[in-house]
């Protein structure tokens, strides 16, 4: 239950208490119930009054202030909570319908999401379409008062378990490619969803192949506008740079310079000269990008909207893996390639394995450079050679389009 | 802690940076670097009585205006972006916050008054014979005389020391480190100017040949030495950070502008992204150094590591922005005409001055607690 | 120096090329690796005995061609091109090359021809605890019993460990270091299978509690133990440099037909600008590694230096070139089908193996005469 | 003179006698008279059969195999040569000679050049026209049977001494700008040229501005053929990357990691770890690309032609020069940046401030990255907005073109 007049640090301890009380010795990962985990937990922190902290009152939010929820992030950051089904949906399709939804949408879907009921996933990218989200060739055709949607999604995160996604498809082939998309709500248990699992580099499969097969979405299935997708799309890619970018590095993942150091007194390599200085280094790098996160939220505190800058948290964030993972290796020289079945050498080599997703998903580092060269700096955009064509002569991916 | 400006700082940079717009523009920066003395005295004297920028840290009752090292870094980083060649650094830096720390209320008032009003510059001698400023033995020893003390030995890298009307050295005593105040006329010290890679800044080589000299303050100053070397490594920081965003736009405007193979070369990636990292180390540095500030008046706890923060990450960041901005300018950039390469030298002695990245470094592997080192 | 192949090294490559092609393709990789064994042993036997490639080093008195380590690695380039997951590195490197250093024509004549023909595997455990190859004391001990010896300790890290038919041990004696041979049934020996970030490569554990063993040669073999590290690290280099040019060529021909915004990704400065750099490095690698090689045929007093130059720098390239491939592919790139990752994972680990940079680095300041050092 | 049936171990004997005996002592910069003493040792050097190594006999030459120039290399590299004046003589306007000129153009002037008896420059930039050389403006109009040629050129190494120089000018406006440039031989000498000289960031002037007023050349002045300069052109930027790419590491070079190993020995830094691993480090880098280079020379002489891949040791002698600059500074710590009047630390200043020329001049590092990305890699070009407008109608460096 949410305090009023409460002041930050009162908040703070309020948390504080809280998260030792109810989540202690919880795990992310790993079970089975991981879902049913997520639901219980979400559901508690929304009876706790700790769910969309700064979301509106009136559609279950908290209605305060975005400085809290950053109090909330640093005190849960020592933790490993099981809410990793909820993150799409908290950090970029419940902003997205704040911003963007009808009332109607609000109403239906806000206050179930936060209260830990739904779960969430964001349908975006196809095998031909990555960086270039808006060459996208998933198809709705008006069919009566709603659509038919036809296509094929990937890197879909949740999709497993998602009750709702948010889909981009292609309205109109007729006019430039920006210009003929439009974002949806389609419901993941409808007839004609097929989601099919999808294993990464590391041997999991945190996301699927999402397929549609005459999908039926009814009319007021529609987040913002017929046809101006697009913009739809920027707002909610927006939340995902913050959203990624603000995370903090978590307590347990292995990569963070706290475990290194402690990996490295463990080994007895903290003495080696390229392990001191490699560390040292890191946890600078970390530093400073936490601080910089922190400023950020400062001046949007202070009414200085952060803008693209959410890219330079995600890049530079993504930057600091590779260093870690350098780190890493000379931290832990051999054994972190070759571990007794017995040990716990899979988590670094995970963490390792793993590393490329974050230079690449939510928007690769050079789409992130471009994007900071051009919105922040302006700097001019290159020749763009598919501005003005109409997206059915386009050629995308490694296939012809249309 | 809070990491951005509020409505009375914002006001003082912009202030700042217009008096040097007016006042201290490249072509006049040439003029200074290139004089025999090196430093704008008037320039200094204005800056010193009309806004102010050599007390922000002084309390009131030695002239300054008590208001705070957020404050002067908001001065430092305008003093760095425009490179002015002024004694800020020595007299507003390292003089003021070695005589605030000596407890020497008699020392502060003889001299902090005109040093506030820049009607004296104040310079200090406190690098070891290596040019580090961590724990080797101090290169100048003093004596006591009956009625004094005199000092002998050679003190490097000494900031403004040819211009400054007072000079305070750390010296070896027999009972730890102190600081002492010599005249530049005193009999026994050479004063020689060194040559240097970065015209903008000069610095100095003090010989001391049984130098009498006058004892500020009492017990060992090692401690205020070393947390003298922390406020100026804040303080170096600002003028990086101002220096990082001035190289950042001068680099952005002109890829703007210049056209090769028919469209602006900021519109190619590899002008592109690089002004985006550049842009991303800056926003990083810019957080880094307004938390050591801020540690600077609010948490001195935590201002060791935060001063080795701002070092080990900034002094790299700027000289990499600088090389970048060269590069990015193309030939023109190379020139001696263009004003790049005095932002490039710049940055690289700023990185080599205060211990650099070394001592950052050891001082971090201290507070993380790790294992070994020297 | 020699740093090009000729018509005849040339060839070689090209016929080994074309038999992995045809029998050794990602697809048959990926059911190997999978498998149990994890070795494809069939296509082993078949290398050896047809192409005679694990005897390319060895003398032809002892079943081999005695060609030379030029060709060894330009066979191993081919072999880290393919991701070949065959006992090449533990049986026709470290085991050949331990077995012909020790001057014991008795035990050559015993075990090389087997080994060579393919019809048996020998496996090399030598790494220390820490998984360094370096000064540091072996972790087996060997003590003479009336009639032969034992050995005592834990051996990680042996490549093909689980595999192999024959374990030669580096381990401690009372007069030095001895090589032993142990059969894999032995009493008293236990071999346990790790888990590796890299699924191409089976490593495996080796435990000793008084297990029967044989010593082979005479003398110390702690020179001999070197310079086995020093022609590994080059054969290592070759599957390296294999591997980079393999990352790159693959991820050249998908910038070429990958379309995004309206055009090929290769047209772009940041994918075309990262494969210049990737080809570069890879142009330097190869270079370092032709140099190795014919140090290691031609100019035995340069081998240390050679090893270590080729170690130091190609690591780290391969797993840039590997991490870059991943990258440009982008999220296809990151699935479990594409094959970048096997490659990643090849790179991260062969840049940990053999002591790695900080190995390297050690050897090369020595031989620079740097002062300092553990 | 050249020994018939010389082999190569042989002549580096030879070599080094002849360098032995001739060239210590000798410095290469500083003095005044040092185009004086550039022309003394020229004539030395071909005296003694070492001009033109592989230049064709009948114009001077020693028509020899180009590994033997290798091996003279070598053998310079551990001496300083005050051979800088005819660098772009011999490096590049005369093996573009040997490959485009005309006998009469060949018999002319190759002869002279190995002599030492004239200086050539190299006329491609200009202040529009930077990396992007075919933007040039420098018009060369038709007047009787020869030319008259006006504009400016900028970065001309040598032209305050040069006899001749090889100038790029635009001859024909109307076609796209890559067509309608001629490579001319003009006479530096000649009325109408002025040269001022052109401070760099390190002080010094190594490079002028020249200017073409009204300035006469005869019609046998035309290298190769009207409007097929680029093609010469890039003939010689071509000699030019082998040039710089594969001239050794000196000895004299400051930033080289021999001499800052015995700086840090000098200054007792050798034994802190980040010097250390900064002195391998740059050592390895800079060995690994010496062998690049020789293995290049090694199969150019085998029959494979370098093509475009003297990109690659330019590009990677310009990043061996920022990681020297680093190491530098960690060897000499403040001391590379205060020194006492008496000191030498000036040589290390010039270098770390002389450093970002290597990446600039004779093509950028992101030149070179594009040629082996589309030369060496058969990558695709960018969209190129200017292929097809005529040059007349071309924007170009900050201004308008014309």
């Amino acid at each position: 239950m949410a305090a009023a007049g409460e002041s930050a640090e009162q908040f703070r301890a309020r948390v504080r208490a809280w998260l030792a009380a109810q989540a202690t010795g919880l795990t992310g990962s790993g079970s089975d119930d991981v879902v049913e985990q997520a639901k219980r937990f979400q559901a508690a922190l929304y009876d706790a009054g700790f769910a969309g902290i700064s979301w509106p009152a009136e559609y279950g939010g908290q209605g305060k202030d975005a400085t809290l929820q950053q109090v909330f992030n640093e005190e849960a950051s020592g933790y490993e909570l099981p809410t990793s089904p909820f993150m799409i949906g908290m950090g970029m399709c419940g902003p997205t319908l704040v911003d963007l939804g009808t009332p109607e949408q609000k109403t239906r879907h806000l206050r179930p999401l936060l209260r830990g009921e739904e779960i969430w996933c964001q349908l975006f990218s196809e095998p031909g379409a990555g960086s270039d989200v808006a060459s996208l060739q998933t198809k709705a055709v008006a069919d009566g008062d709603g659509w038919l949607l036809n296509g094929q999604k990937v890197w879909t995160s949740n999709a497993q378990w998602a009750d709702f996604g948010a889909v981009l498809a292609r309205t109109n082939t007729d006019v430039p490619k920006h210009k003929g998309i439009t974002m949806f709500i389609v419901d993941m248990r409808a007839p004609g969803v097929e989601v099919r699992p999808l294993r990464d580099m590391t041997g999991k499969s945190p996301f699927n192949e999402v397929y549609f097969d005459d999908v039926r979405l009814p009319g007021n299935a529609v987040i913002g506008a017929v046809d101006a997708g697009w913009q739809a799309a920027v707002t909610m890619l927006g939340h995902e740079r913050v959203s990624i970018g603000s995370s903090a590095r978590r307590r347990y993942d292995p990569l963070a310079s706290q475990n290194l150091v402690e990996l490295a007194a463990e080994l007895d390599t903290g003495t080696e000269p390229d392990v001191r200085a490699g560390l040292v280094d890191l946890y600078a790098a970390e530093r400073v990008l936490s601080l910089f996160n922190t400023r950020l939220q400062q001046e949007a505190d202070a009414g200085k909207a952060p803008g693209a800058r959410g890219s330079v948290s995600k890049l530079a964030g993504a930057l600091l893996l590779w260093r870690a993972v350098e780190v890493a290796g000379s931290v832990a020289g051999p054994r972190a390639i070759a571990w007794d079945p017995e040990d716990e050498g899979d988590q670094l080599a995970v963490a390792i394995n793993g590393t490329p997703a974050s230079s690449i998903a939510g928007g690769t580092n050079q789409i992130q450079r471009g994007i900071i060269g051009e919105r922040i700096l302006g700097l001019p955009k290159e020749p763009q050679v598919d501005r003005d064509v109409p997206f059915r002569e386009l050629r995308v991916g490694t296939q012809t389009s249309g | 802690m809070r990491l951005i400006l509020d409505d009375e700082q914002q006001q003082l940079s912009a202030t700042v940076h217009k008096v040097l717009a007016d006042h201290a523009p490249a072509t006049r920066v040439r003029e200074v670097m290139t004089s025999d003395v090196g430093e704008d005295t008037d320039l200094w004297r204005r800056l010193s009585s009309e806004l102010g920028v050599a007390g922000l840290v002084v309390p009131e009752r030695f002239g300054g205006s008590g208001a705070g090292h957020v404050e002067r870094c908001v001065v430092a980083e305008e003093l760095g972006a425009a490179l002015t060649p002024v004694p800020f650094f020595a007299s507003a830096v390292l003089a003021v916050d070695t005589l605030l720390g000596l407890g020497d209320d008699e020392a502060c008032a003889e001299f902090l008054p005109t040093v506030v009003s820049g009607e004296s510059v104040a310079a200090v001698a406190m690098a070891t014979a290596d040019g580090m400023w961590g724990a080797k033995p101090l290169p100048v020893q003093a004596e006591s005389t009956g009625d004094g003390w005199q000092l002998t030995g050679t003190a490097p890298y000494v900031l403004s020391g040819m211009l400054a009307d007072v000079l305070l050295v750390y010296a070896r005593t027999p009972d730890g480190t102190g600081v002492f105040a010599v005249r530049p006329d005193a009999s026994g010290m050479t004063r020689v100017a060194a040559r240097t890679l970065d015209p903008t800044r000069r610095i100095a080589r003090l010989d001391f040949a049984a130098a009498p000299a006058r004892r500020l303050g009492t017990g060992d100053a090692g401690e205020l030495r070393r947390s003298v070397g922390e406020l100026a490594a804040i303080a170096l920081a600002a003028e990086q950070v101002g220096g990082m965003r001035r190289v950042l736009d001068m680099t952005v405007d002109y890829a703007k502008v210049r056209v090769q193979f028919g469209r602006a070369i900021g519109s190619y990636q590899a002008v592109k992204h690089t002004c985006a990292d550049m842009y991303s180390d800056t926003e990083q540095a810019i957080s880094a150094l307004r938390y050591a500030a801020w540690a600077a008046d609010h948490d001195r706890d935590a201002l060791p590591g935060a001063a080795a923060l701002a070092q080990l990450y900034i002094g790299p960041s700027y000289f990499r922005a600088a090389a970048n901005a060269v590069q990015l300018h193309g030939g023109i950039g190379y020139t001696w005409e263009h004003d790049a390469h005095l932002y490039y030298k710049r940055a690289k002695s700023s990185e080599l001055l205060f211990g650099g990245a070394r001592q950052a470094r050891e001082r971090l592997a201290g507070l993380l607690d790790l294992p070994g080192g020297s």
